[in-house]
This record gives C-alpha cells, structure tokens and sequence, in this order.
C-alpha cells in the first residue's frame, strides 16, 4: 500500500487506536470500501451473471464499481467461474499483479469448492482458496446478481472493520 | 488583473506566483469532475443510475473517494522495467498538458500569459505529453504498452497538421497569433465569431460554409489528440487493454487520466476561442450585464463544458475506429480539405 | 443416398476393409472400415460424384472395448443432404489412425482433442499436440483406466 | 550502413483479456499492427464434461449440458433430450414441443442479444452491450417465471419437461414480444449501420463459402458465407416444420460476402425470425401433459445415435453411446464454436490487430462450449 507501507517502514507499530488513528481509519475505510474497481475478467457461467449485475438493471456503478482492463488498476478481483488447473497459475498471477490493498471475492459454487465438477473433475481445482486468498464466498450456481451484490456489501462491511493499527502488526 | 495584483503585492514575482494558482485549482477540480461527469452521463445514456451511495444520490463525492483511495494504491515497478523513465512519464504528459492552459484566455482580465505567439505556444507544448506517452510505454516493459506508445505517437503527430491547418484559417482572418486578441476580435455578438466569418461586412457570407467545415476539423481532430473515442486506439480497451497506462497503479495512473481529462478542456478552449467567440457573450453589448469581466468567465466555461459534453456523447455512442483508417481519415480527408479551405480564404482575403 | 447403396459403391471402388453396414435400431447406421484404408475412403466419399460428403460433422475418440479404441466419423453432405458413419477401430497398443485433416479441415482440431482425451495417435497430423489439457500432462483421461493424479504442478486435484 | 535488424512480435493475447470472450489465449505473430500468425491456444475452461457423463446417470447429465454453453442452455438440452429420445423412442405431448420451440426461441435472442451486445464493445462502443443486456433481462424474467433460474435451468427433462409453464406465461410471453420488436430497430440505428462500425467489419474476415464448409463452419457463420443451412429447416427436429420463417444469409451488402458484417446482419435477422416463430406459437400451445411416460430409471437399450440441433451458436451434436446400463457409455459434444474457433487461424493472417478481435467476436465463442 502506498501510505501504508510507508507506516510500516517508519513508525512502530500501534498498540491500539487513537482518536487520530480511527478517524484516519474510518476515512480511508469509507474511500477503499467505496471505490472497489473489479476485474474486467470472467472465467464460466458466473461471468456471465456478473456481466448482468454489472449492466442496466442492476448496475454495479452505483457502489463505485467500475470494470478496468488492467490487473494494475484494481481493487477487488472476482473469481467468476470454475478453476481449471490450466488457469490456476494465470489466477495466481493476476492476484499477484494486483496492488494492494487487494480483495478477493469467489463467486459461484465452483470457485468455492468446486461446485458441481467435486468429484470427477480431473481438471477443475477445488476452490480457488487454494491459491489465492478469499474474502467472501457468494455460493449459488450461478449465483443470482442480488447475490452478489450482497457479496460486495458483506466485503464492504469487511473494509469498514479494517484498521491501520490492526495492519501494522 | 495583472496590474491589479502589481498594484497589491508591489513585486512582480509574487504577482507570477499568484497567476495560475486559480489554473491549477481549475485544472484539478475540473478534471476530477469531469471523470464523475463521464460516470453520470454514460449512466444516463445507458438508463442506469450511476454511483449514487457517496455523497447523496448525485455521488459528487464518488471522486473523492476514489482520489483517496487511489492514494492508498501501493506503487508497483513492473518487473524490468525502467525505473526513472517509468516514474517520470505520468508527470511529463501531465505537465505537458497543463503548460497548455497557460495561454487559454478566461476572461478578459485573466489569462496565464498573454503571449503574442499564444497559439503556436499551444500547439508547441502540448505535444509534450506524446514524449511522455512514449517514455511511459517503452519504460513499461510491456508490449501493450508499447503497442499503445507507438499508436500514440503515430496518432498526435498526424492529427498535429489538420490542427494547425484549420486554426491557420483564424490567424489569417484575425492577422494575429495571441490568444487574447482573437477573443477581443469576435466582440459584438454571435454573428461576429469566426465559425460565422468572423466580424466583417456582407461579403463574409461567402466564407461561412468554409468556417464551419474548419471547426469542425478543427474539433474532430483535437478529439484525436485528446485520445477520445472514437479515436481512442491508444487505450483501446478490446485490443490492446489499456494502452499506455497499462502498468501504471495508483497515483501514477491518476495522472494520466488527469491528462486525458484536463486536456479534453484545453482544446475545447482553443476550439472556443479561435471559433466559438471565447469569452465574449453571444448577444455582443445589446445586453451590458451579460459582458462584465466575471460573466465571461462563466461564458468561457459553459462553451468549454459544451464541447467536452459532446465529447462525453461521443464516447458513449460510437465504436472506435482502427489504426489505420485514423491516418486515412487525418491524411485523405482532413488534410486534403483542410488546405482547401485554407486556399479560399487566402483568396477571399486577397480579393 | 440409401446406406446400403453407400456401402455397395465402397465395396466396389475397394476390394477390401469395408466392413458391413449396421443398421438395426436405436443404432445409426455405421459401416466399420479397416484402419489403413481409412483415408482412401474419406476421400472416395469426399470427392465422388454420387455421394459429396462435403461436411465432417463430428469425429470423436471413443474407448471401444477392453483392448480397441475407435475414432467415429460423422458425415454430411451439403448437396445430397445425406449422412454416413464411420467407425475405424484401433487396438490399444498400437493406436495410430491415417489423419484425414487435408480432407476436411475441420478434422485438425476434433483429432487433436481425440489424441489428447482418448490418446489415438493421428500419422501425418500437421501439429499433433495437446488441445485442452495442459502440455505436462500424463495420461488420456476418457480412457476408462484412466487414474486422476493425485497432484498437477503443486496442485491437489481430488477434492 | 549497419544493417538494422528486425524481428516479428509475438504478443499474447489472453487468457485474461477483455475481448477474448472468457478464457481464451491468442497468441499473435505481428509485423508492426499486422498479423502474420495466430495460434490459438485453449482448454483454459476445459472442466471434464466428457468423464462426467460417464460417471452420472442419464437425467443426471442434463445440468452439465447446461453449463457447456452457457449463454443458451435451453438449446443445450433440448440437443440432448431429443438424442435421449431419440435412443429410448419416446413420442413426447405436443404441448411440450411448443413449449421446447418457444424456450429454444426465447433462449435464441437472448444469446444473440450478448453475442451482438459484446461485439459492440469489441468494436469500442459500450453502450450497445449495456442496452442488450437490459433487454436481455426481460427474456430472463419469462425463464425465472417457468422454471426459477436465470441462466441454468435444467428444465427440458427427458421425455417431457420439469414442470409445467405458468398460467400468465402466454400473456407475457406477448407483452414481451411487444416490447422487443422496436429494439432491433434501435439496434440498427445505433450499432448495425454506424458508418464506423460498417468500416470495422465490412471486408474483414472474410470466409468463403468453400473453406467454411470444409472446416466444418456452423451456425450464423456459416450462414453469413452465403450457405442457406439450418437445422431447423433442413432436418427438422422437433416440430419445426410446422412453422414459417426464413433462413437469414449474408449478402455482402457492405462488403465482401462471408465478412464480419454479414455474420454479425444474419444475427439481427435471426432475432426477427426468431420472433416470428414464437408469434405462431404462443397462441397454439395445446392443452395436455408435460411429461411422457418414461421408467424412473432411464436405462436405454444398446445403441448409439448423434443428435443434432441448431443453437445460435450452429450446429450442436451429442452422440451418444449405450451400453444398456444406466450411466452413459461415452457422451462426445459436437460444439458449434469449438469447430468455429479452428478456422480463425486462416481468417486473421495478414488484417491487424484489431480485426483478429473483430474476427473473433463475429464467431460469438463461448469458451465453455470450446473447452467443455
């Protein structure tokens, strides 16, 4: 993070927050949980569904969500769809080209867990929390795009817990 | 405004200090909104409501939001890449895009600088950005980038000769090259611009068709140096994923698109003050209280917006173009008629 | 055209290979023909005035029996709006099919997926490689011995 | 002088780019903007539908056809169901014919509707796709009133269908049709006859009629060749044949024939005739069961059959192999984009950049049916 690493660098770490330290929280909480920019990138059926949520009638723009192209340019990544071990490796690098502060949302059945390819699925990893870090789960095949939008207020809600004192440790 | 300062602060220093304190506050406000603007008004042309939870339901703080968290953005240096051009180029295309502001008349009692080469000024700097541009995609170590780099550069060149050919038009008419001078010149209402001929007795009629078609080309290919749709190839999302800021996180991408936005102010401003009047008020003296130095601000503003509005339309509505029919169209048609145009008014003058 | 009408003219223009049509229900009729003459054949069926099966429809890799694989074609001709399939069966340990992708063009990739999945080797294949799995993967999947690998590169596959 | 040297850029394109439709790698050989090269490479989704078949039960296979091609997984079980039927010999109720035609139908515009909405924004213009995906939504509204999904239905069972249509569904079904006509006319105002668009499409890509037969070409690509075939006219499944409607083709209007153009126009005529066929069949549903009988246990005899039909991708064929037990003895898809893709190689050497992504999006993949 670019303010943030700087603290980490300079100052020791905070045993718990102050008043300066909260308020400066609840703002760069309040910016980061309203300015998520997602991933133009879908993987299966559920991209489709995002694809959905993101035009006209549900209309992800109202939280601040806009689709950019770029891996550089972005703040949350959905895992929209099932995981084959052929994309695994190219999963793990986008999250690796994200800067932080970077979330994780794993939407549908099949990024979670593998959904309905568990047992047979000679190609298909598991769920995606075996490469990369998950904030929330959105289960559902596909899931619906009220759903998901639930999944982006529940990561909201996660951001708004953040901390810089909790960071530094 | 200028001898009002000197008058003030008694030095001349401070007085260029004070100056383009209200461009940069202009430059800044502007082109930060302006990114909220194109989110509300794709957002109406695609019947959908647009960020509306920050900042009531109009979200004029979505903006701030993201600035703040843009700033928290970790800064990332792609993997060889080359490290002073890469954190330099944001900066060079930024600031080559504000020198341009320099010379834009506001009003007439604050200019930047009043330069009597003003417009040459102009078309000088704000190439600047394409160096940047270039720095930026070469240093990036990433094809897209440099792909969007070339495109650039390819682009801004050419687009470069119908500009200048189609302002040439004006600096004919008006026999100067200061920005403040064109404004002075179209005083007296609508009919005195120079997309109407510029002020002038009955034989001007003769001319206007040919003024028009100059502004025209004029704004078409200023959208081309703003990178706009439909001649936004350097960026283009589908094929080459975002061009020249490909690479560039947080504040850095912040620039560029600072650049984009505050540029597509500056040529608006150039397209209004050689053809749309300036700051002059539409109904010339007949209305006293609409030409007082303040107002015109304010007129010089509401046509600049005009111009990036439809810019914004623009964008949302048409498809984009491909690399090569952009030089078609800057090499067989713009320049071509252009020079046309140029020939007739020569002739006119001359006759 | 009639498959048995098909087959009759097969037999006339090849001696031998051409095995008999099977037709009893719910089968599409098929007609098995030897591995060699595989390619010959398509390009009879291709090229032929009478018949003109101009559009490979489908060709798939299947695992026949305990020790024979079979490649399956299926033909259509646009002009006569007709259709034919064709059953080529290869043992196990030596599963190597005439490639017919310069007679349809369509065959190059429906081979390459079989190759990859079902692990028949296509001779004269211009770029005989795997398709939808990974370039480092062992074994053919649709096999029916076929064991998923309890790790890819790091990863655990079972659930 | 020293000699300058040159070499030709390889750039991938993929598996994460947002032309590429989902998860496909390019990887382009370029001159400058031109394309010397294109090797695609695919399997980024490959998720084992083949073995799945294998291990489940027949009716059990139907929720994996519809996560093949997922855009239109109405068309996807109606392939397999009809094979099914074909190798059971089960007649099915009129009146879930009608219904199948009118779900097919439905399922049709709305995957034309993503397919012309994403080859607008490949084009550059985000609108179009926005305003296709809102009308879009009304089609998802008549699926989620019948069977209470959006995407994945699982409705057309073996012999019959899941449930029965509700009462109001003709009703909507006609407020729909109201509602739709005049949106193909704003899309043609907005996107099909934009001067730039024609310019992007027009002469590029173009697949004669010849080479689009003989690499197994499907579907509005094959149609937009020129090539007056489709399914439901030449080899009538269901009850197609009782309908009137027109097989759109390309006529090279804007350009040469086969072009982007023509795929892209044979695609907006579709969703007419489409609306066409649905006019005549909504008013006639007739009354009856929506179930055959079929034993609880499907168990086909010994056998094999390829069923195929036409879905807005082209032409999508299972065969099936029995084994007289209850799980499939092999299920091969035939999937109209996978043969569609094979043929981009030899559409994009010598365009640009550009026109690969153009070229591409004319074909309307979807990975899932690709890669299966």
């Amino acid at each position: 993070m670019g303010i943030l690493n700087k603290l980490d660098a300079h100052i020791e770490p905070f045993e718990s927050g102050n008043i300066l330290i909260t308020s400066a929280d609840k703002l760069l909480n309040w910016s980061r949980l309203n300015s998520m920019w997602q991933m133009f990138f879908g993987l299966a059926c559920c991209a489709i569904e995002m694809m959905a949520t993101s035009a006209s009638h549900y209309d992800l723009d109202r939280f601040g969500i806009i689709p950019r192209p770029s891996p550089r340019h972005i703040d949350i990544i959905l895992i929209s769809g099932t995981v084959t071990l052929k994309m695994a490796t190219r999963i793990k690098r986008l999250w690796e080209q994200m800067p932080e502060p970077k979330y994780c949302i794993s939407m549908g059945s099949c990024a979670n867990c593998g959904g309905p390819y568990w047992e047979h699925g000679y190609h298909v990893l598991k769920g995606v929390d075996r490469i990369i870090p998950v904030d929330v789960y959105v289960p559902g095949c596909p899931p619906r795009p009220e759903a998901l939008l639930e999944g982006l207020i529940k990561l909201q809600e996660k951001i708004r817990t953040q901390s810089l004192a909790k960071k530094v440790n | 405004m200028d001898k009002f300062l000197l008058d003030t602060f008694g030095n001349e220093l401070i007085k260029d200090l004070i100056i383009p304190i209200p461009l940069f506050a202009f430059v800044v406000v502007f082109a930060l909104y302006a990114v909220l603007a194109e989110r509300k008004i794709s957002a109406f042309m695609q019947n959908r409501p647009g960020p509306n939870r920050v900042g009531g339901r109009t979200g004029v703080l979505q903006v701030v939001a993201d600035a703040l968290k843009l700033l928290q953005k970790e800064m990332v240096l792609p993997f060889r890449a080359d490290k002073l051009l890469y954190n330099v180029a944001p900066f060079v295309v930024f600031t080559g895009t504000l020198l341009g502001y320099a010379i834009i008349p506001f009003s007439s009692i604050y200019v930047g600088v009043d330069l009597n080469i003003g417009l040459f000024y102009f078309f000088a700097v704000t190439s600047i950005s394409v160096i940047g541009m270039l720095m930026g995609g070469w240093a990036s170590n990433n094809k897209y980038s440099l792909y969007g780099s070339m495109r650039s550069v390819a682009q801004i060149v050419s687009y470069e000769i119908p500009t200048a050919l189609a302002a040439l038009n004006v600096v004919m008419l008006a026999g100067t090259l200061s920005m403040q001078k064109f404004s002075e010149l179209q005083a007296g209402g609508i009919q005195n611009w120079f997309v109407m001929g510029g002020p002038g007795g009955l034989s001007k009629v003769i001319i206007i068709p040919f003024m028009v078609a100059a502004a025209l080309i004029l704004f078409i290919s200023t959208l081309a140096e703003a990178n706009r749709t439909p001649f936004d190839i350097v960026e283009a999302d589908s094929e080459i994923v975002a061009g020249v800021h490909l690479e560039y996180a947080g504040m850095q991408m912040v620039m560029f698109m600072f650049a984009e936005y505050a540029q597509m102010f500056a040529v608006s401003g150039v397209l209004v003050t050689l053809f749309f009047g300036g700051w002059q008020s539409p109904f010339g003296d007949a209305i006293p209280f609409l030409n007082t130095p303040w107002m015109q601000f304010a007129w010089f503003i509401g046509k600049g917006l005009f111009f990036v509005f439809v810019m914004i339309w623009l964008r949302w509505t048409l498809p984009r173009l491909r690399v090569d029919q952009l030089m078609h169209l800057c090499w067989k048609y713009l320049i071509p008629i252009s020079l046309v145009i140029i020939f007739v008014i020569g002739f006119y003058l001359v006759v | 055209m009639d498959i048995k009408e098909i087959q009759e003219l097969l037999k006339s223009a090849f001696d031998e290979g051409i095995g008999e049509p099977v037709t009893d229900k719910p089968v599409d009729p098929y007609i098995t023909v030897e591995t060699g003459k595989i390619h010959a054949v398509c390009l009879f069926l291709r090229d032929e005035e009478r018949l003109q099966f101009d559009y490979l429809s489908c060709l798939s890799g299947v695992d026949y029996d305990k020790d024979n694989l079979a490649s399956v074609y299926h033909l259509y001709s646009f002009a006569l709006n007709h259709k034919i399939v064709l059953k080529v069966i290869v043992p196990k340990s030596n599963p190597i099919v005439p490639s017919v992708y310069d007679i349809w063009a369509a065959a190059e990739w429906h081979e390459r997926e079989s190759y990859d999945l079902m692990g028949i080797v296509y001779e004269n294949h211009p770029d005989l490689r795997r398709i939808l799995l990974p370039e480092d993967w062992e074994g053919h999947p649709l096999r029916k011995d076929f064991k998923v690998p309890e790790f890819y590169n790091g990863m655990k596959i079972p659930y | 002088m020293a000699e300058i040297r040159t070499e030709e850029m390889i750039l991938n394109m993929g598996p994460q780019h947002p032309s590429t439709h989902g998860v496909l790698r390019l990887q382009l050989t370029l001159e400058g903007e031109i394309v010397i090269d294109v090797k695609p490479y695919i399997g980024y989704l490959h998720r084992c539908f083949e073995k799945h078949c294998e291990a489940m039960t027949y009716p059990q296979v139907i929720p994996y056809t519809d996560r093949m091609d997922y855009v239109n997984s109405m068309s996807n079980e109606l392939s397999y169901v009809i094979g099914m039927e074909k190798l059971l010999g089960i007649e099915v109720p009129e009146r879930v014919e009608y219904i199948r035609v009118i779900m097919s139908e439905l399922q049709r515009i709305a995957s034309h509707l993503i397919a012309i909405g994403t080859y607008g924004n490949d084009a550059g213009a985000f609108t179009p796709f926005l305003y296709c995906m809102a009308t879009r939504e009304r089609v998802l509204e008549l699926f989620e009133i019948t069977c209470g999904a959006r995407l994945l239905y699982n409705y057309f069972w073996i012999g019959g269908l899941s449930h029965d249509i509700p009462s109001n569904f003709q009703q909507k079904v006609k407020e729909f049709i109201k509602f739709f006509k005049p949106k193909i006319t704003e899309l043609n105002n907005l996107l099909s006859f934009n001067k730039i668009f024609i310019e992007r499409t027009a002469n590029i890509g173009i697949l004669p009629a010849d080479y689009a037969i003989n690499a197994g070409a499907c579907g509005p690509t094959l149609r937009g060749s020129g090539i007056k075939f489709d399914l439901r006219k030449n080899e009538p499944y269901s009850i197609y044949n009782k309908f009137d409607f027109d097989i759109p083709i390309g006529q090279g209007l804007k350009g040469t024939l086969g072009d982007c153009w023509d795929r892209y126009m044979v695609r907006i005529h579709e969703l007419e005739e489409s609306v066409k066929i649905i006019e005549q069949a909504i008013d006639n549903i007739p009354e009856g069961d929506v179930q055959a009988q079929v034993p609880k246990r499907v168990k086909p005899p010994v056998g094999e059959v390829y069923a195929r039909t036409e879905t807005p991708k082209g032409e999508l064929g299972y065969y099936i192999i029995s084994d007289g037990s209850l799980n499939p003895f092999r299920i091969k898809a035939r999937s109209p984009s996978f043969c569609n893709l094979s043929m981009i190689r030899a559409l994009s050497k010598g365009y640009m950049i550009a026109d690969v992504v153009m070229t591409l999006g004319s074909f309307d993949i979807v990975l899932g049916c690709i890669d299966r």
